[in-house]
């Protein structure tokens, strides 16, 4: 997929791809970062001085492919737009090779396989000059700068939200419920070793301990079947006594 | 108690104070909120707002006044951005990359537009690129588009206009200008 | 590679970019801070201001240069602060805080939804939240939760969509448009 770092700053000029030749069937990549496989096709076609009207596609396709192969190479990964556009050109270029049985009925529907691909080529050169257009816009605005701030200014952390300001803060509203959950769910994973542990380092430390308060720091009902185990397991194996002063009393953990 | 009668302004009034008020505002000001809050009318603002655009430009000082975004705002001439900058210690800011110039570009002259149809000019998915706009705010939803699967749809925001000087879309150069300089 | 030599500057020069600084500043500026940012002197630059202040002084604008706390500042004249204030009071406040954001977010989505359980999702207390949301008319009560306590149920306005540039609920990002943009 697309992931492309944000750049601090880039030229236009300067961010052609090159590919040097570099023996003759060699081709060496000297810089070569390409916003979607539509570019990499302008920059061939101009390469090999091509009139766009009339690709020479067999051509166009092998240097195409050479450039995929070589960026596979690079271990570059490739976008599946790269792929998708490689398959496109090869169909093309099959078609092209079709003897064509002209006829007076057919010629006129014979639509030149390169058609389609050529509109999307123009409209696409198109766009990438408003792009230029914009960003050369976008130079001048930045030594633009505004007023500071006046007294009168309410500067307090406010946003001016938009409609997917809010689907954003939904979600890391949702996340943040998720994180907590997660949270319970590691809590319960408590073992029985370690509740023991615990449970032993309270009664070591306190001579005494309420079984009541050591229930309530359970949060779960798993948690707490651990610590009745612990404490049930404490009872055998150390010397621990558990006393009950009233009947249905609170009951102590009390070490002998 | 006495009831004051209102004096009606002089123009050299109105338009000092057209030029305190669009001071005073964080975003460019309208003429129409210009016209409320002085309860002038229209013509009257603008040929204020004129006069004082007029006046900034002779005196060629630090100060520009224009429009922008709809709205009319003061602003640091170019010229002394170094300087500017220098005070503020601002880097210029963080330019976008070349997929979310282009993505933008596609959007600010087919919008409304889904992000199917973006593909389909650009080649290339533009997720990425269109979740960086949203980000900078630069682009927002549109509306659904009622047609299969009713995709989002995006346009440009007001911050667009901010940031490229625009005073509306309408200022953009028209796509068809840009054929010419095919090939 | 070519060195290239500072030309001095005009004083004209040096009053505009003491203008532009005096503008962008959040405070006060001082004389020592514009002579560092010009590296030109301190008689240059307390000319320069006062000559602008003069500058100002003739023209009876509706913004004045004044001294302040030991350094300059641009800032409207007391004759338009009576146009100043109206405008400020009747500007459109359509920020929110994050608080208040979160809280119309849950609305938004989980509609219609009572206290309790925006408490529940959000983790905090949302009431001091809704009571802007309620004045800034984003959202109403939609009846009572026939439930304990009988809850009063909250859900978003019509001038929430007018706000949000929404035709209708529909409209709202789903979380799967967010996730294409993601991936």
């Amino acid at each position: 997929m697309e992931q492309q770092p944000e750049q601090l700053s880039f030229d236009f000029y300067k961010e052609k791809p090159h590919i040097a030749r570099q023996s003759r069937d060699e081709l060496r990549l000297t810089l070569g970062k390409f916003a979607g496989p539509l570019d990499l096709l302008l920059y061939l076609i101009k390469q090999e001085q091509a009139n766009i009207f009339d690709i020479p596609i067999a051509r166009i396709t092998d240097e195409y492919l050479k450039y995929i192969r070589l960026m596979k190479s690079f271990d570059i990964t490739l976008a599946a737009d790269f792929l998708v556009m490689a398959a496109t050109l090869i169909e093309i270029k099959s078609k092209m090779l079709l003897p064509k049985e002209i006829t007076e009925e057919t010629e006129e529907e014979m639509e030149d396989p390169r058609e389609a691909l050529v509109r999307q080529l123009l409209e696409h050169q198109k766009f990438k000059n408003a792009s230029q257009m914009l960003y050369e816009r976008s130079t001048v605005e930045q030594a633009v700068f505004g007023r500071g701030k006046i007294e009168s200014d309410e500067n307090n952390a406010e946003t001016n939200a938009s409609v997917f300001d809010l689907l954003t803060v939904f979600q890391k509203i949702l996340s943040r419920h998720k994180e907590e959950v997660q949270m319970e769910i590691e809590r319960e994973e408590v073992s029985l070793a370690d509740m023991i542990k615990s449970l032993k380092k309270q009664i070591f430390e306190k001579k005494e301990l309420s079984l009541l308060a050591f229930f309530e720091e359970m949060h779960t009902r798993r948690e707490l079947v651990t610590a009745f185990i612990a404490v049930l397991e404490i009872v055998r194996t150390e010397g621990v006594k558990l006393m009950q002063t009233a009947t249905f009393g609170d009951i102590i953990l009390k070490k002998i | 108690m006495e009831i004051e009668e209102k004096q009606p302004r002089s123009i050299a009034e109105i338009i000092s104070i057209v030029e305190a008020l669009v001071f005073v505002a964080d975003e460019p000001i309208t003429v129409k909120t210009l016209s409320d809050v002085l309860e002038e009318d229209r013509e009257t603002i603008e040929a204020a707002v004129e006069e004082l655009k007029q006046e900034y430009e002779d005196r060629t000082g630090g100060l520009q006044l224009r429009e922008i975004a709809g709205g009319w705002q003061i602003s640091t001439r170019t010229e002394y951005h170094e300087e500017v900058r220098k005070y503020l210690k601002t880097r210029p800011n963080a330019k976008l990359s070349l997929a979310a110039l282009e993505t933008l570009a596609v959007i600010a002259y087919k919008q409304p537009v889904t992000v199917p149809e973006i593909l389909e000019i650009r080649g290339v998915q533009s997720a990425s690129a269109i979740k960086t706009l949203l980000d900078k705010k630069l682009i927002t939803a549109k509306g659904r588009k009622e047609t299969v699967g009713r995709p989002m749809m995006y346009g440009t925001s007001k911050d667009f206009l901010l940031q490229f000087g625009l005073k509306d879309l309408s200022e953009l150069p028209s796509i068809e200008d840009f054929e010419d300089l095919v090939q």
